[in-house]
């Protein structure tokens, strides 16, 4: 994938700050995501990797530091939040698909809502992303009644049908059993390949050896390290991001 | 000992309405039911609005619903009756003039209708707050990272859900309205129960009142259950096990 | 305002009150124990005891409980007279068919909170126990009743709450609890508006006091969890 | 003397003597400051229970119930308490299931209204709101008034203080009772100058002790209240109750004896309507 | 490990099959496990594995077949089950640590109740297993103040207090983070390294190359496939197994 140096990152995250109470979550955080970039987010549990991804459409507020997309400062209180977020693709760990809706429902709510497409035009654009990911036929369906696998799937073309920008993605694959993991990889290296800007916290070396652009090691709140993703795994800089290679990569 | 139980006394004429006393009673019966459906739709809108200001993220409106709950949920609903019917009229004076110059059954309704819908619309609040916290948070959050405003996310996700959640809830909460619209006896309206007790103190018949008001009561009881399970299977996810 | 009423009466009323206070603490837990038994009945593998549990508790679940105290007023002495083989019906008094009315009555209640609480211990701590070789009397004394008792007690004493009001309701056997001394006093002189306020003040202060210990309870056990 | 049976052989066997109180028929039988039980019938049943005393040969131990006008029957029958000398009307009806004694009182039933309504007989209760307490006589007389085309519009309250109250925050227009439970209320208002009894009655009823049918029984109670008319006892109990200040506020209900009452009092009998 | 194939089998599983109403679980199954060997289970989501290995020591009945624990019928309605139980360890995905008793508590209770030890000869015991699983430190805990990684560290140790002749796993540690699922392996390798006799449900192929003296695959209620370790990686017979295996294998 060629970058951009000079242009306007997509995501740019500054000196940023998040406390609970008196716990704080992030301690002054600053990276960023250029156009059509794949950067992958890892690190211990409970390390505040799913809370940075959050914060980056406003779904966490913070309390200190600058987080822009394309351009739109998130971080101020001014911002339509509602509007930037419908460009903002995201995908959760527990996949959140509305259990009361049909998929085909799921594909098409938030198109009319908040698109004001019409139902017609909305049903097309689900159908044929539905499609892409392989389960067209499953339309009728309920959430309830695909595999974990399947409902991750549709997750990321519910998010595909707003046309985003960019796409959140927070550890797609670890609430899925073994099999199913890469039927849900295979669509997010698609989408890569295809020049999707990406955010992805995930446990998953292998997909980020295949696609990722840089690789960010967060503990503790803090980016401990942001590198290309061969300088990643190959010449780790800090100790820890060594120590928690070998642990996950061992076995 | 004054315990036989003469059967054929339900079919005698009551002195209090010129029909027999199973009749007069089922009249009774008829308003237990009109009371239970229109303070249940009563505790269904106020109990919703009061359960959802509870979840929302604003201070005040969380205060005013945590108010709401408390005051009607700390007095027995006996004394609460009696404020409505004794004390409340004094302070609305429009109020008062109605009751004074309708028929006073009328008066007496009114008054057990706002108190019990109400006082249940406590309980609605709790079970629509709780259902709604026990959404797992990655629902408001996808429907917010999709775009969807609040007001929406709780128009299309979090109420279709929380009010599925809360069914089984409500169908024992329905029944525990139909069943406290009884104490409404105590502000002279003549349900099942006090007609039922009319019907002793008339005929000293005890028992066969009670049993008829019991076999009633349970019949009641079993329509009510009965349709809010259908209603329960009609709106159930497919997919999802029901709990 | 003329409050002689109350200040004239605080004896009586405070009679009124201890009985109150009596009568829920007597009967929740009373209809606590009856009420674990009722559940443990309803789930046991015996369809008999199964159907003739959730027969009682659905059958106290469906009728008013004015019209069981009602009944209870007017059964228990014959009842009594019956199982002593007295003659004549053996008068108990009103305070203590209240007692027995809502020792069975509430039974039902707590049964329905007791089953649930023992249900969502999940089946893997039913697995564990039986896979460490524990027998089922000793899986439900140590793991699934300790469990299931902490992670009810809220709900347990917010039902002892709606029971502490309904005791109210014992005033239409004539019964001197504190809602019953209030209205003797209130006919006596007249003064229905301000001892009925005077009632809901004095219920509110208690159940309010109690349900904000439930919630710090609550609090508690949540990070415990 | 023949075998006793029945209240008087369960008084001799159990020691135990119970009677019945209400809690606000004043002055027959109500409760004072302290919440213990007082009244004109309570004297009246302290003298049946000495009697009864005397004729089983034994102290007795007298309990106190409390009762009310819903539950005296069946409690009585089920034998939680043996008689009661409250405000309960000695009807043919009731005769059915228990005996009545000799009557102590004799009530007009008449309506309570404010002296400014201009109310002035029961014709001018016609599409009226009227007030009494559910589960007494007074329901069905209300009713039986439409045959003389007096249609009131019946609010059944729980209790007489209740029943009163409805009228004092002018909701009704009357309030229809017994005259002497109707005194009793005025006098315990706060504004007993506002209020008056209709001139008019629409029954009259004997009060007289209840007791569970038993011949044997009610002819000591018969005794005894015959015995208290004759010896001029009853006459002092009235007026200590009806005509001079009574707990708890030292009030006076300032009732002298009716027509009826004097009537029963003449030809003491138990005679029910 | 050696085997010695002579000696009678300690768990032996003939023919079971089992059925929930009308869907069949397992059907027809026959394996068996010797002293000291360490059988991995494998398949699909489904598949009927958490159901056989209950079968083993009847937490979960079956209609047809029977099984012998150490020559013991758990299959016969006559056997005393709590007996057998307690000599036969098992450890469960979601750790199931009573979370109303202390670490020390947990480790102690069953010991007591059922083999009627003294409290001071199973506290000696129990603190011996946790300080051999590295946790002696957290004795006084409660198990919600613990990591995944350790609660499961302290499951095992609460299996082996019982002295147990053989043990169960059943995926521990598929809920576990990326970063704890080693810890727990750890313990399991040294374990089978002692000879004790396992059988084991888990997706972890790491695991099975290394210490699996035989590995099983379940799909759909069926034992597919059922070979030494080698011949199960190198050339697995059935397509289906082959199929699993590149599924579960690649990225
Ligand atoms: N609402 C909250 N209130 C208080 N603390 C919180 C809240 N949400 C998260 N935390 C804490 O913030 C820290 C970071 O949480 P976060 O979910 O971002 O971690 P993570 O890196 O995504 O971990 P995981 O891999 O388990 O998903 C954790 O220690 C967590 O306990
Ligand atoms: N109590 C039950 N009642 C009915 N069906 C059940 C029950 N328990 C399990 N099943 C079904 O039996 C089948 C096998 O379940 P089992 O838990 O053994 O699968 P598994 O191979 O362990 O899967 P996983 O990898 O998800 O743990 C599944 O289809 C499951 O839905
Ligand atoms: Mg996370
Ligand atoms: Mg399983």
């Amino acid at each position: 994938m060629t970058v951009n140096e000079n242009e306007a990152p997509m995501i740019d995250i500054r000196n940023v700050s998040k406390w609970y109470g008196s716990f704080q979550v992030l301690k002054n955080c600053s990276t960023s995501v250029r156009k059509g970039e794949v950067v992958v987010v890892c690190g211990p549990s409970g390390s505040g990797k799913s809370t940075l991804i959050k914060t980056v459409n406003g779904l966490e507020p913070v309390q200190q530091g600058t987080i822009l997309v394309n351009g739109v400062e998130v971080t101020n209180p001014k911002t339509n939040l509602t509007r930037l977020r419908s460009h903002v693709g995201m995908v959760f760990q527990h996949f959140e698909l509305f259990p009361h809706l049909s998929i085909r429902e799921n594909l098409v709510l938030a198109q009319m809502k908040v698109l004001k497409r019409n139902r017609e035009e909305a049903t097309k654009k689900g159908l044929a992303l539905l499609d892409r990911v392989g389960l067209l036929k499953q339309a009728e369906k309920y959430p309830g009644q695909l595999s974990g696998g399947q409902q991750q799937r549709v997750a990321i073309a519910r998010a595909l049908a707003m046309d985003p920008i960019c796409m959140l993605f927070d550890e797609p694959t670890s609430a899925l059993d073994p099999e199913m993991i890469n039927e849900v990889l295979d669509v997010m290296v698609e989408l890569a390949q295809e020049g999707m800007t990406m955010m992805v916290v995930t446990h998953e070396m292998g997909f980020a050896r295949k696609v990722a652009d840089r690789v960010i090691f967060v503990e503790g709140g803090e980016i401990l390290e942001d590198s290309p993703k061969d300088e990643f795994f190959e010449h780790p800089k800090s100790e820890r991001t060594q120590h928690f290679l070998s642990k996950i990569l061992s076995h | 000992m004054g315990f036989e139980m003469d059967w054929s006394t339900l079919f005698a004429i009551s002195d209090l309405s010129d029909t027999p006393w199973w009749q007069y009673m089922l009249g009774g019966a008829g308003i237990t039911l009109a009371l239970t459906f229109s303070a249940g739709l009563l505790a269904l809108v106020v109990g919703t609005l009061v359960g959802i200001i509870r979840t929302v993220p604003n201070r005040a409106l969380n205060f005013i619903g945590e108010a709401w709950v408390e005051l009607f949920r700390n007095v027995p609903l006996l004394v609460q009756l009696f404020l409505w019917f004794f004390v409340v009229p004094e302070f609305i004076p429009p109020l008062k003039a109605w009751m004074i110059s309708t028929d006073p059954l009328y008066g007496e309704f009114f008054c057990a209708w706002i108190g019990l819908g109400l006082f249940t619309s406590v309980r609605v609040a709790e079970n629509v707050k709780s259902g709604i916290k026990t959404i797992p948070r990655g629902q408001l959050f996808a429907a917010y990272a999709l775009g969807l405003s609040t007001p929406q996310a709780y128009r299309y996700v979090l109420l279709p859900l929380a009010f599925r959640i809360t069914l089984p809830p409500l169908n024992s909460e329905a029944m525990n309205l139909m069943k406290n619209t009884a104490t409404s006896l105590t502000i002279g309206l003549a349900d099942l129960t006090l007609r039922s007790h009319e019907m002793g103190e008339m005929t000293f018949q005890f028992f066969v009142a009670f049993c008829f008001a019991t076999v009633v009561y349970i019949i009641i009881s079993l329509v009510i259950n009965r349709s809010m399970t259908t209603l329960e299977k009609a709106v159930a996810i497919p997919g999802l096990i029901r709990r | 305002m003329d409050f002689s009423s109350i200040t004239g009466s605080t004896s009586f009323l405070l009679q009124g009150a201890a009985y109150t206070f009596e009568l829920t603490a007597t009967s929740a837990i009373g209809a606590i124990i009856l009420g674990t038994f009722l559940a443990l009945g309803k789930m046991a593998k015996s369809r008999v005891l199964s159907l003739l549990c959730s027969g009682y508790i659905n059958l106290m679940r469906a009728v008013p409980l004015v019209l069981i105290l009602f009944w209870f007023f007017f059964l228990v002495p014959v009842f009594i007279a019956w199982f002593t083989g007295s003659p004549i019906p053996v008068p108990v008094g009103p305070e203590k068919t209240a007692l027995i009315t809502f020792i069975l009555f509430e039974a039902a209640y707590y049964a329905e909170i007791i089953r649930a609480g023992i249900q969502s211990i999940s089946r893997g701590q039913l697995y564990a126990s039986s896979a460490l070789g524990l027998s089922f009397g000793q899986t439900m004394r140590y793991v699934i009743l300790p469990q299931a008792f902490r992670n009810m007690g809220p709900v347990l004493l917010t039902q002892t709450i709606v029971l502490f009001q309904d005791t109210s309701l014992v005033y239409v056997l004539s019964a001197t609890d504190f809602m019953g001394a209030v209205s003797k006093i209130a006919q006596r002189d007249s003064q229905l508006t301000l001892m009925y306020c005077f009632a809901a003040v004095c219920y509110f202060v208690v159940s309010f006091t109690l349900s904000t210990g439930v919630k710090q309870m609550q609090k508690k056990l949540a990070i415990i969890r | 003397a023949p075998a006793l049976d029945g209240t008087l052989k369960k008084a001799k066997d159990t020691g135990i003597f119970t009677i019945g109180y209400r809690d606000a028929s004043v002055p027959f039988s109500y409760l004072d400051a302290k919440g213990k039980s007082i009244g004109y019938g309570n004297e009246i049943c302290k003298n049946i229970a000495a009697a009864v005393e005397k004729k089983v040969g034994r102290k007795l131990t007298i309990k106190w119930q409390p009762i009310t006008s819903g539950n005296r029957i069946p409690l009585l029958l089920n034998g939680t308490y043996d008689v009661e000398c409250g405000s309960t009307t000695n009807s043919k009806e009731r005769q059915k299931l228990v005996d009545f004694g000799t009557t102590y009182f004799a009530v007009g039933v008449t309506a309570a209204v404010k002296k400014n309504s201009g109310i002035k007989s029961f014709k001018d209760l016609n599409n009226k709101n009227v007030s009494t307490t559910a589960g007494t006589t007074s329901v069905t007389l209300l009713k039986d008034l439409r045959k003389k085309g007096i249609n009131t519009r019946v609010v059944p309250a729980k209790d007489h203080a209740e029943a009163f109250q409805l009228l004092a925050q002018n909701r009704v227009v009357a309030n229809v009772m017994d005259d002497i439970l109707l005194a009793g209320q005025i006098a315990n208002s706060q504004t007993p100058a506002a209020y008056t009894l209709l001139n008019e009655t629409i029954s009259e009823e004997p009060y007289a002790p209840m007791l569970r049918k038993d011949p044997q029984f009610k002819a000591l109670v018969d005794a005894t209240v015959t015995g208290m008319i004759k010896s001029g006892q009853m006459k002092k109990l009235y007026d200590t109750w009806f005509t001079k200040p009574i707990a708890p506020h030292n009030v006076n209900l300032n009732f002298p004896m009716n027509a009826p009452t004097k009537a029963a009092f003449a030809h003491p009998n138990s005679n029910g309507i």
